[in-house]
């Protein structure tokens, strides 16, 4: 069966390393806060000018002044410091922060990303996704695998324009675990009960398929 | 001691003119400077070119300004939380230059740390690198960004003194110290304002050397764009 | 929470190497990481480069590497306070790179914030800019100047928490701030350790993302240079 | 009679106007600050990290976290604060610091001045004075008119390796107060009791001497 967004999530966060700094983008990538793997310690950095990010207020403690860069309410962490947003974008583009993770509308098997704007349609703009991609060492996308008109979001080539250009290295789906490299998308991970022919079928890019591939753990 | 005060939001504003350049501080509607613009508002001033992160939502913050088609040009990194701001941009109506936030930051930081140009992987091989110059360091490609030029900066900060210094409270940090930094007259407003002396000058985020004007606000309403909480157990 | 704490400067120093290139926090006298210092003259690590925006005393600071050969070369804006430096500067046995003070923390602070150049209208038409690219901007001549690459910084901070996370005091803040952001291995030294969550977050000069190791400092010596007075009257 | 250095000093305070921030180099400029004219507000910055600079810590208050550029021992005033060195220089390239004050080996006719370096002789290092000279509005030089052999330090060019070039636009000396326009030296006042054939002896450079020249008032 496919994923939820919680397992996306929950997936992803089996990446999570000892000691790293990760910045978590809107809407699934925010979820994966809530499954760090015991006996690993990370922090959450929020590009408006927050490090270790804490969980939602408890209700009636919420501050206007304290919010995430999804403009929600959070709390911080014993730990964590405040700073402007030259100096958040400093750790960013310094490499400072180990892991990006964030969703994408389209993905290419070279790696470039786009996300941010349907000409003509869509506008929101990119906020801080092109510094993320443009600088971090490890990228992974959470992101559904079709859209909601059933087409693959892995492509070939993007359609859209660019976020970032090459950048993306993993790609994490309701259906797959892929890792990019030479070109293609390699299937790592298959979603329980997801076989690669129904992968094989929602990916437009270069897939290959090497060996056995293994059912995601939980 | 320099005295920077003035009276009040009114007093703040002169010599705002159509046709200017503005920064304005705040991540979404936080912190944001809800004192000068509820005055520039008020001023009616038009044709402005408007340096902000964010577009603020259809009747708050800078959505105050576009509602009445007060802005000609928007200069952002990411508006979708204002229907308005969608319309008038996807109609023609309104300029829209969006760049990544890193750059925007930095770029208000050069603005007032008299670098007229930097260079920054952020948007290489995208369409904001289109015109601009590309070159690479260490193997890398970096696009060269350029500073602004604002007449204006207004900030919202929690605590200043008469000198002119700042402190900001929590996110609601973000633009507003280096737009402070950035502005030909940087207009301050202040939640608390207090007499020189009375803040650790060990603990300035801003020093009062890039504040021309700063004033006590009033009636904040602070308003949240996402309340989440955990519930109580 | 990320512990970076670490037992003494012993432990923090592991890993340096013959031939590495270190930034030291530090003006003057003021704020230099004093057991970073001793312990790298303890370690006789030679053929160093440092960059460090004075040279120390002939007995103190960075003056103590002088005086044991092994420094290769400075990296420095202002190295008037040391009679051993000019003597082996002026022998050809220390090579030294002079740049100006604003320029060395820029590109300081463009090190550790991925910018790799920026424009500078310092030491423009000087030898300072001798092979460098220059360019106009608006009617003014500038210089490209270039991120440094440094495996170690040895910084020294006040109070600092177990996350990593600093304060400074007073003018001894100077380079260390932008140091600390620049190392690739980032070593803090502090007067005063606590643990995380006693340091009030809004407050914080440098988040402890950019420090790989802390520890508690000793016996600090915090010489003064020129101690000038107003007698009581 | 040629002026004492604290009256060289005495004499550029009365350029000093109201509300400005000043940088003033060590030496003679430095004793600037003890002559600040009655009525008008300024602020010292010190480019090591300081603004709002106050006199010398009275005996056995001294802080060696608190000194200024020269590393001397200093105070802070109600309204000053304390930064780190990109943010001091941030101020000052940014031209937020409205006029510097500093000493000069030599000062050529046409704006240029050296003041860090005797080849082969002397390497002290530029310290600030490069960023200060490339970005000041206002950049006073305060000297002796001529050097310890006797021979004057306004040249036609600079000898020696250059601070900064064209950027000067007023020098206060032992002898006169001089302008610097159109590529020549602007008498424009004596120091009392000096003649004007005394300046122009001590002048290597071009020399302008328009009409009566005043006698500084104190």
């Amino acid at each position: 069966m496919a994923l939820s967004k919680e397992q996306i999530a929950q997936r992803i966060a089996q990446e999570l390393q000892d000691k790293w700094y990760v910045n978590l983008g809107i809407g699934i990538p925010t979820l994966v806060a809530n499954y760090i793997p015991k006996g690993i310690d990370v922090e959450f950095q929020s590009e408006n000018g927050l490090l270790g990010m804490g969980p939602f207020p408890i209700e009636g403690a919420e501050d206007a002044d304290l919010i995430n860069a999804g403009k929600q309410t959070v709390t911080i962490l014993d730990g964590g410091s405040l700073f402007d947003s030259a100096m958040s974008f400093a750790m960013i583009r310094g490499q400072h922060v180990q892991l990006t993770v964030l969703g994408a509308m389209e993905v290419a098997q070279n790696g470039d990303i786009a996300n941010w704007k349907i000409p003509g349609r869509m506008v929101k703009g990119m906020g801080g996704a092109m510094d993320l991609v443009a600088s971090a060492e490890n990228i992974i996308v959470a992101m559904m695998h079709t859209n909601k008109k059933g087409e693959s979001k892995l492509l070939k080539e993007c359609s859209l324009p660019l976020t970032g250009v090459g950048c993306v290295k993993k790609v994490v789906t309701n259906l797959a675990v892929l890792e990019i490299k030479n070109g293609s998308f390699h299937l790592l991970e298959r979603a329980p009960g997801v076989s690669v022919e129904e992968i094989k079928a929602a990916t437009e890019g270069t897939l290959i398929v090497e060996g056995e591939i293994p059912e995601m753990q939980f | 001691m320099i005295n920077k005060v003035v009276k009040n939001a009114e007093e703040a504003l002169k010599g705002v003119e159509n046709g200017m350049t503005f920064m304005l501080g705040g991540f979404g509607l936080c912190g944001i400077p809800e004192n000068c613009i509820s005055e520039l508002v008020n001023l009616g001033v038009t044709d402005l070119t408007c340096i902000s992160n964010n577009a603020g939502v259809d009747d708050f913050g800078l959505g105050l300004l576009l509602q009445k088609r007060q802005i000609k040009k928007m200069i952002s990194s990411y508006v979708g939380e204002n229907d308005e701001f969608e319309r008038q941009m996807l109609s023609g109506e309104l300029e829209v230059d969006l760049i990544p936030q890193g750059t925007l930051a930095e770029r208000c930081r050069a603005t007032g740390a008299g670098i007229p140009a930097f260079y920054t992987p952020a948007g290489y091989g995208t369409e904001v690198a289109e015109g601009k110059e590309t070159r690479e360091f260490n193997g890398k490609m970096y696009v060269l960004e350029h500073a602004f030029d604002a007449q204006f900066a207004f900030v919202k900060a929690w605590k200043g003194d008469t000198a002119g210094n700042l402190i900001f409270k929590g996110t609601a940090r973000n633009f507003n110290p280096m737009m402070a930094m950035a502005g030909k007259t940087t207009v301050v407003e202040v939640e608390e304002l207090v007499e020189a002396g009375e803040l650790d000058p060990n603990q300035i985020h801003i020093p009062g050397i890039f504040v021309q004007r700063i004033f006590q606000g009033t009636a904040y309403e602070k308003r949240i764009e996402q309340r989440t909480v955990t519930p109580k157990s």
